[in-house]
């Protein structure tokens, strides 16, 4: 991909009852951001596993964000407590083998704070955006790939493509 | 080290301990892991600066279970033990691995042990663990052996690698560790040899999902070896055991060794230390340090 | 290199078993591709690996080749994913085959635990189609209640057979209201119809714990150790003696395998 | 497996930035997607029948529905779901609603990343397992915890319901704070005359087990089965040979050796005694620390005249087990002792008020007994430092309450209203006599509150002056009492004959000991904590424990009751079937390869994990893992991320689910 | 055969010439073998022990992809995998590791050939070099092998004088690849390195391998195996070290949504989930067993299959043991059961 059309692949996780429902909040506030986050539900920030974000950055996501309910707002009472514990380290492990911080980010974000969501993801995306590619994860991704030969690959990015293309036409 | 012998057998022959897990010698400069069940056998049983294994690592539930199990009674396990070790054995109790009435902890007033075999015992050749050592009494012991010696000087250069690679821009820190990484050959050796990695099933092994890819090509061997040092942060003691097995001579205890500091600079806690001190893991603070949240 | 075939057809034996007609996409593939009574085949669900499952059609049938499966693991769980018309891959077929031609002249007495029925099945429907070549036929095929039964459909073909004498069993408990069949594990079901054992060939597979009990009885109601055939179904990963994990003493079950008579069996190390 | 994907235009709020038709076609090319197709209104009646009728057509095993957020819509899709003989959580909803059309401007982008959320969601699906409700046994009894007004209404309720209940109270009697009050705001109706009939009615009632002295040991179980250890603390006096006739009482020799409790310390007690003439049951207490017979082994005066045989100086402590499915937990609440100042209490006292060494200085329960016809002055208004009548009398709001300073921030809520009252009794008894009151604002919210103030002020004169107190001091046997007018903008002095201070309402001393053993959480000040403060206000995050009354805030009686009665209605909802249904979203253990460092066990905020012996052939145990009790666990997954061999699944967000909708991005 | 002379300085030559050519050049250090990128990295030690990981993995891979699929909705493309054909030159291949691409070839070539081994082997040139030291975990020749041995070796080094190396040209292969190089080569006396050999100071033989097959024939259950089965760690060093063992696990990988390559991996015997079966039966379930397959495997079935011991002789696997385990004091002493150290 080209640097300039390059768009930002970003992975959130986030809690079922908090941030996912502030992400309602801000769609239901009509709050505008970029679209270049997709949100994984899961039931609680502490149920959330740091082999997550690894698996993430192997399918290519450029960055990822974690986020749950404040401290002391948990559904579940203690769940983010015991993230926030795990997320310290992880970050710190991170940090210290070469991982920026930007490239893995966290938030606590309630459901009422639709704005909130839509700020966070906006600064996350401007953060990736301006650190770019995460080319020396991807390096890493590319060893033993293989470029399948086009008249075999009729499959789904091209296929993606072309419907988009259709609609230009129209 | 007669001293050791006679408690040793003392022990079996009092019917007290099924087993002594301890050490022998079988070279000059070089010991090994042995298992002593018969009170006649105790007369290989030695402690010295060449006993580098870290024996807690055989306190496995089964192990236990199997090793204590002796005409059909179970029995308490005897273990020589260096204070470092005792850590882990106090890590392995806290998470419930050992019941510490089910052990007979034999440890030593400890000088350090020699980072390899065959050489001899001198600061050059001092275990990178015994540089920082504080603990030359073990915290937790049944019997208490040996005399107070002095420690050899050496430097501290793990903790000066830290300091380097930590100098380093991310991009420069990530590509020294993908390339010591890269030399992962996946034998496991680390975990194997690591008393903390007592699961019956490794996160490694789990097929459905597949955690971590267990390929050894760079990726595999990457999520491998953060995940390794991530399941370790907060619980690792410091053995450095991981470190010296390794074949490929991946610097993995300067990973383990620099979450320790995170650890103690976070949470103000070092694994192993003490019995009564709630686990890192698994337990919280509602004051941790909430700076990484927006 | 693995052929990729189409599943042609699902057919839903019990709850956690499966079986698929597959065909090979490549028509060339389809004609070349023999095989006999007893070997077995590696099939892909590419993503989540290979895995090793007899071939469960008889080689008499030319158009396809059928294998049934349990769900236990990753490849199990994703090839029941699988729908009609998707495409799996297919290596082999490897190691080696029922002796057949051995067999002519002779009862046969099959007895089949669990998915242990698929081998099992293959042989017996290419006995069926040359039914002429051998002497009495029995099959005792158990499993742990009616629904984990597979195949019902052949089974009540085999029942109205007059030519075949057919038991079918299940665990105790495993029984409904309207079970016609015996109640019983296996061993103890062989132990009460108990067979000629003159001139009689056995044709055993299922779980270890239920061949472990069968042999005894077998060997008690006088068959041959030669007699005994049965197949080893270890963890395969290769299928062509290189990989290790099937080397039982200096045998790869693989290659040498699966099909071993109980004499065969005793010479090798307990590590089955 | 066979997907039916349905994607929803949602009118034109997907359909205006998402180009449905593209997504519904795209969705057809990923495998194991058997129909694809786009509507108008899918959560509508023809939009869920046109689903219904793809499931049966198709033989679907899972849909994926991309339209609102599944907090709108889930159910709604699932019960489709479930009409055409899906299982509900073979149901997947891709949010392309809040999550994509309306946040998003650009068609492309948004179209892109719907299609991706689809693709996630139809890969989820492929994992997704048919999971069923877990049902849960229950016992249909509930243990109350407290014996006040909140505790007698939610233990006659739950009675009067048909169900059992066991009534815990650790004074030797129930009847709580209310049995204390002179007379109750608005109505100033007599507090005992209303609350006797309620406690008789528990005493008699034949459902209702009463437990008096005697205290919550243990509890263990979860929702539905509940293991209650109580320890009925030793009366010395044998409760079914006493008929109650207070003999022992009057012959007791040791008169004024403590203080009356009841009576707010204002007057004695004998070393064997009754609370309050009321109380129920009327059976006697022998203090053990301080009667002559346990002091000296001699006296026994009570053994001599009590001819029932009912004293019994060795009786012992002793321990009941009762097994109940709910917990209704109503302990009440007690006084902010302004003296207080100890180094590691988070109340700070108020030395400068002189409480404690000015006798003519009290709290406000203390002025209700002295209000009261049945206390130590029998009703009538007098100081009991001289006994003589007050002249003038100086009420101090919001003592310790809202004031960050004294360690307290919130409002007590009910001292606004006891004030007026109590100013006004004061005003009724002592016709001459000024009453003032030092007030930061007049909180007088519920019905008939409000005209209930105006009338102390209007009818009974009292004089409210705004502003605090900094000091009270004696002089020649008054008490100045400075404070600031901030209407007036001036200092004030007033030399009151007696000074009540309404001190704050705070949490018993043992509630947080207690929380713990019930395993409820609590806030700082040992409040306990409700679910939702909106939605769930009388629910633990405990399943099946419920709380009622002052101990999970500062309330008033027709609060306190209606709470009550809310959780008695709670226990009663979880007794309507014979077991319990739950969400199978809970976390299970993979017991073969647990390695049980129970660090689950100490993440898991609810207690749902227990540990689990795993038996081999031969009956020994072999090795200790985790098990997850569902009718505890509420599927949090806290447990799952923190098990390092990944033991443990989360039905329902599994981790294959997860690691699959990350390979879609 | 045929004996040679040859000057180092030459004989870098040689190498430089290799590496120019665009050829992977080998040689032993302490860590592993590495590739040679500068000829100025060329020790050529005698003396040194054999390196902490074997060559193998430039013949048989730690990892590499046996195919490449693309699914789509119903279909599967598959891609074949072509092995590089790079010339590999091992330069200076201890006596006990030139014989290992050997050993491994009759496994990789009974009944099915397999092309990934074959393709790599076929392109290895084996330079050996006569090695003059060994520890205590050094036993080659209790496996037929020696530190002079010029089994493996395509051309085989013994160092004469500071300067000078005998050069042997072992195999046609051999002599194939030094023919271009005839004119550095003087001509050798073999009397002159045979005296060398000779001299060359061996590890005393502390088994008798053909002893030590009976054995295992007769003592499957030997209280040994749970001795060392309690002690071992259940890690794969000692196999992963090795340079012929040679077990593999196969997996796919998906590395996009649609696209993943199937992956041959390194196993090792002593993993429990090793032989574990989906069903949850494991024919090794405990590590005694695993242990004795090894050691069975080794030096019984090996031999009974292709007639070779499964063993260099190395100590690799001794020296790397986490626990110190050594292979030989368990084989050597395998005739009574008594627990070695008692003696």
């Amino acid at each position: 991909m080209d640097k300039q059309n390059w768009e930002p692949k970003i992975v959130a996780f986030v809690c079922n009852w908090c941030t996912y429902t502030g992400a309602d909040l801000a769609g239901t506030s009509r709050l505008k951001y970029p679209a270049n986050c997709k949100l994984i539900r899961v039931m609680c920030s502490g149920s959330i596993d740091p082999v997550f974000i690894l698996k993430a950055f192997e399918r290519g996501a450029d960055g990822v964000l974690v986020s749950g309910c404040h401290p002391n707002d948990c559904h579940y009472n203690a769940g983010n407590f015991h993230a926030r514990r795990r997320w310290d380290f992880f970050h710190k492990l991170l940090d210290f083998i070469g991982i920026e911080k930007g490239r893995l980010q966290f938030s606590w974000i309630s459901a009422s704070e639709g704005k909130k969501f839509a700020d966070v993801i906006t600064k996350v995306t401007e953060d990736i955006k301006a650190m770019g590619q995460f080319t020396s994860y991807k390096k890493m991704n590319s060893e033993f790939t293989v470029d399948f030969p086009a008249d075999l690959a009729e499959l789904e990015e091209p296929v993606l493509q072309e419907s988009f293309d259709k609609e230009t036409v129209k | 080290m007669n001293e050791l012998i006679k408690h040793a057998k003392e022990l079996l022959e009092k019917g007290e301990v099924a087993a002594v897990i301890g050490y022998r010698q079988v070279s000059e400069k070089r010991t090994k892991p042995v298992i002593i069940t018969e009170p006649e056998e105790t007369r290989a049983l030695v402690f010295n600066e060449y006993c580098l294994n870290n024996l807690a690592v055989y306190l496995t539930k089964a192990r236990i279970k199997l090793l204590g199990r002796k005409n059909n009674k179970s029995f308490k396990l005897a273990i020589t033990a260096k204070p470092c070790d005792v850590h882990s054995i106090v890590a392995l109790i806290q998470e419930n691995q050992i019941d510490r009435d089910k052990i007979h902890i034999i440890s030593f007033n400890c000088h350090g042990v020699v980072k390899d075999f065959g050489f001899d015992f001198n600061g050059d050749n001092l275990s990178s663990k015994c540089i920082t050592c504080e603990t030359h009494k073990p915290l937790y012991y049944d019997k208490l052996l040996g005399e107070v010696k002095e420690t050899p000087q050496a430097r501290d250069s793990a903790l000066e690698r830290i300091k380097e690679i930590e100098r380093m821009p991310h991009n420069e820190r990530f590509e020294f560790f993908r390339s010591e990484f890269d030399k992962c050959i996946k034998c496991y050796a680390c975990r194997a040899v690591c008393p903390l990695c007592y699961c019956q099933r490794c996160i490694t092994d789990k097929t459905i999902p597949c955690w971590i890819e267990t390929s050894s090509h760079q990726r595999g061997n990457f999520a491998w070896n953060v995940i390794r040092a991530f399941h370790l942060s907060g619980r690792c003691t410091g053995c450095g055991e991981c470190d010296r097995v390794c074949p490929a001579d991946i610097p993995l205890s300067l990973i383990n060794r620099k979450m320790t500091i995170e650890a103690n600079n976070l949470f103000s806690f070092v694994s192993g230390r003490s019995l009564e001190t709630p686990t890192l893991v698994g337990s919280f603070n509602e004051k941790d340090n909430d700076e990484l949240f927006m | 290199m693995p052929h990729t075939a189409e599943i042609k057809e699902i057919i839903d034996e019990s709850p956690d078993t499966r079986t698929f007609r597959l065909r090979f996409r490549d028509a060339e593939t389809n004609d070349r591709f023999k095989f006999k009574a007893g070997q077995f085949a590696e099939y892909s669900a590419f993503g989540d690996g290979e895995s090793t499952f007899c071939i469960a059609s008889s080689p008499t049938q030319r158009n396809f080749i059928e294998c049934s499966f349990k769900v236990y693991g990753k490849v199990t769980q994703s090839l029941r994913r699988l729908n009609k018309g998707d495409t799996i891959g297919i290596r082999g077929p490897y190691g080696n085959w029922f002796p057949l031609e051995d067999f002519k002249e002779k009862n046969l007495l099959f007895i089949a635990g669990g998915i242990g029925i698929a081998p099992v099945r293959c042989v017996f429907n290419n006995v069926l189609d040359l039914r002429d070549e051998f002497k009495n036929i029995t099959i005792i095929y158990g499993a742990r209640s009616v629904s984990d039964l597979i195949y019902k459909q052949e089974i009540k073909e085999w029942k109205v057979r007059k030519d075949i004498k057919t038991v079918i069993t299940v665990d105790p408990g495993g029984e409904t209201a309207i079970w016609d069949g015996e109640v019983g594990f296996v061993p103890a079901v062989l132990e009460k119809i108990a067979p000629e054992s003159e001139n009689t060939v056995v044709i055993l597979c299922g779980p270890p714990v239920m061949i472990k009990f069968t042999l005894p009885v077998l060997t008690g109601l006088g068959f041959k150790d030669e007699e005994i055939y049965t197949t080893l179904e270890n963890r395969m990963k290769c299928g062509l003696g290189k990989c290790g994990r099937c080397n039982i003493g200096n045998v790869y079950v693989c290659k040498d395998g699966p099909v071993f008579t109980y004499a065969e069996i005793k010479k090798l190390p307990r590590e089955f | 497996m066979k997907i039916g994907v349905f994607v929803c235009h949602c009118g034109e709020n997907i359909s205006s930035t998402v180009d449905c038709l593209r997504v519904a076609d795209l969705c057809k090319s990923y495998s194991g997607v058997e129909y694809s197709v786009d509507y108008k209104y899918m959560c509508s009646d023809p939009g869920q029948k046109l689903i219904k009728e793809a499931i049966h057509k198709y033989d679907l095993d899972a849909i994926v529905v991309g339209s609102c957020s599944p907090h709108m819509h889930e159910r709604t899709f699932r019960n489709a779901a479930v009409s055409a003989g899906i299982n509900p959580f073979m149901v997947e909803i891709a949010n392309l609603r809040e999550h994509c059309s309306w946040v998003h401007d650009e068609i492309e982008a948004s179209t892109r990343k719907a299609i991706e959320l689809m693709r996630m969601a139809i890969e989820k699906v492929k994992r997704d397992k048919p999971l069923t409700k877990i049902n849960v046994p229950v016992t249909k009894r509930v243990l109350v915890i407290g014996g006040g007004i909140a505790g007698i209404q939610a233990a006659l309720d739950t009675a009067n319901a048909g169900y059992e209940v066991v009534l815990v109270e650790k004074e030797p009697s129930i009847g709580g704070h209310m049995s204390q009050l002179s007379e109750t705001f608005p109505t100033l109706d007599c507090s005992q005359c209303i609350l006797t009939p309620r406690m008789v009615e528990v005493h008699q009632h034949p459902r209702i087990k009463l437990m008096t002295y005697s205290e919550v040991e243990r509890v263990e179980g979860f929702i539905g089965n509940f293991k209650v250890t109580i320890r009925k603390k030793a009366r010395h006096i044998n409760e079914e040979n006493c008929s109650g006739c207070g003999l022992c009482i009057t012959k007791c020799p040791i008169k004024k050796k403590a203080y009356n409790s009841f009576e707010e310390d204002l007057a004695f007690r004998p070393a064997v005694y009754v609370p309050f003439p009321q109380a129920i049951p009327n059976i006697p207490v022998i203090d053990e620390t301080v009667c002559t017979y346990y002091k000296t082994g001699k006296c026994g005066m009570c053994l001599k005249v009590c001819d029932r045989e009912a004293i019994d100086f060795g009786q012992k402590d002793t321990i009941h087990v009762a097994d109940v499915g709910a917990i209704i937990v109503a302990t009440g609440y007690k006084l902010y002792n302004i003296e207080k100042k100890s180094e590691d209490s988070i109340y700070k006292g108020y030395g400068e008020y002189g409480y404690g060494k000015y006798r003519d200085i009290l709290d406000g329960l203390q002025f209700e007994r002295i209000a009261s016809a049945s206390g130590p002055t029998s009703g009538e208004i007098k100081r009991p430092s001289d006994g003589r009548v007050p002249k003038k009398l100086a009420f101090i709001q919001c003592v310790g309450s809202r004031d960050d300073s004294k360690g307290i921030s919130y409002c007590s809520k009910i001292c606004c209203m006891y004030t007026a009252k109590q100013a006004m009794l004061y005003r009724h008894k002592v016709h001459d006599g000024e009453a003032y009151i030092f007030y930061m604002d007049i909180r007088a919210g519920g019905k008939m509150y409000e005209e209930f103030v105006r009338r102390a002020i209007e009818e009974d004169k009292v004089k409210y002056i705004r502003g605090r107190v900094s000091r009270i001091y004696e002089e020649n046997g008054k008490y100045i009492v400075k404070g600031e007018d901030t209407i007036a903008g001036m200092p004030v002095e007033i030399d009151a004959d007696m000074v009540v201070l309404a001190t704050a309402m705070i949490p018993q001393d043992d509630a947080g000991s207690l929380a713990r053993k019930i395993g409820i959480p609590y806030d700082k000040y040992g409040f306990f904590n409700e679910a939702h403060p909106k939605l769930r206000p009388v629910e633990s995050t405990t399943a099946g424990i419920f709380l009622a009354g002052a101990c999970q805030s500062p309330k008033d009686i027709p609060e306190s009751v209606s709470m009550a009665s809310a959780a008695a209605s709670k226990a009663i909802i979880l007794f309507a079937n014979d077991t319990l249904e739950r969400e199978p979203v809970v976390a299970k253990v993979n017991e073969d390869i647990c390695a049980g460092c129970f660090y689950c066990m100490k993440v898991c905020p609810f207690g749902a994990v227990e540990v689990k012996d795993v038996k081999d052939m031969n009956g020994i145990v072999y090795k200790e893992v985790a098990y997850i009790n569902q009718g505890v666990c509420q599927g949090c997954g806290t447990c799952t991320a923190t098990c390092l061999s990944k033991s443990i699944e989360l039905a329902g967000f599994n981790n294959e689910e997860i690691f699959a909708e990350i390979a879609a991005l | 055969m045929d004996e040679k002379i040859i000057s180092r300085v030459d004989l870098m030559k040689i190498c430089k010439d290799v590496i120019d050519k665009g050829n992977t050049l080998l040689t032993p250090g302490a860590a592993d073998y590495y590739v040679v990128k500068d000829i100025s990295d060329i020790i050529l030690d005698t003396s040194a022990l054999p390196s902490k990981i074997s060559h193998k993995s430039y013949v048989f891979p730690r990892t590499e992809p046996v195919l490449y699929y693309k699914r789509s909705k119903n279909d599967v493309q598959l891609i074949d995998i072509n092995i590089d054909s790079k010339k590999i030159v091992i330069l200076g291949a201890k006596p006990c590791d030139a014989n290992s691409i050997n050993i491994m070839k009759h496994l990789f070539n009974w009944d099915h050939s397999d092309e990934f081994f074959n393709k790599r082997a076929n392109n290895f040139m084996v330079i050996g070099l006569m090695c003059s030291h060994f520890d205590e975990y050094c036993f080659c020749t209790s496996v037929r092998s020696s530190p002079v041995s010029e089994k493996g070796s395509d051309l085989f080094l013994i160092p004469v004088d500071i300067n000078n190396y005998a050069l042997k040209i072992i195999t046609e292969k051999g002599k194939e690849f030094i023919s271009p190089y005839s004119g550095y080569l003087k001509p050798g006396d073999e009397k002159n390195s045979k005296l060398i050999t000779e001299n060359v100071r061996q590890p005393e033989a502390a088994f008798d391998s053909s002893e030590v097959y009976e054995w295992l024939g007769e003592n499957f259950e030997s209280p040994k195996w749970e001795g060392v089965g309690n002690l071992c760690l259940s890690c794969a060093q000692c196999a992963f070290v090795c340079s012929v063992c040679h077990c593999f696990d196969i997996t796919d990988e998906d590395y996009s949504y649609t696209e993943g390559r199937r992956m041959k991996n390194w196993d090792g015997c002593q993993f429990g989930n090793f032989t574990l079966h989906a069903s949850g039966h494991n024919p090794r379930d405990i590590q005694s067993k695993r242990y004795r397959q090894r050691v069975n495997h080794k030096f019984r079935y090996y031999v009974d299959r292709f007639g070779e011991i499964l063993c260099t002789g190395c100590g690799r696997c001794s020296r790397g043991c986490p626990v110190s385990i050594d292979i030989k004091e368990i084989v050597s002493n395998c005739n009574d059961n008594q627990k070695e150290f008692l003696k």
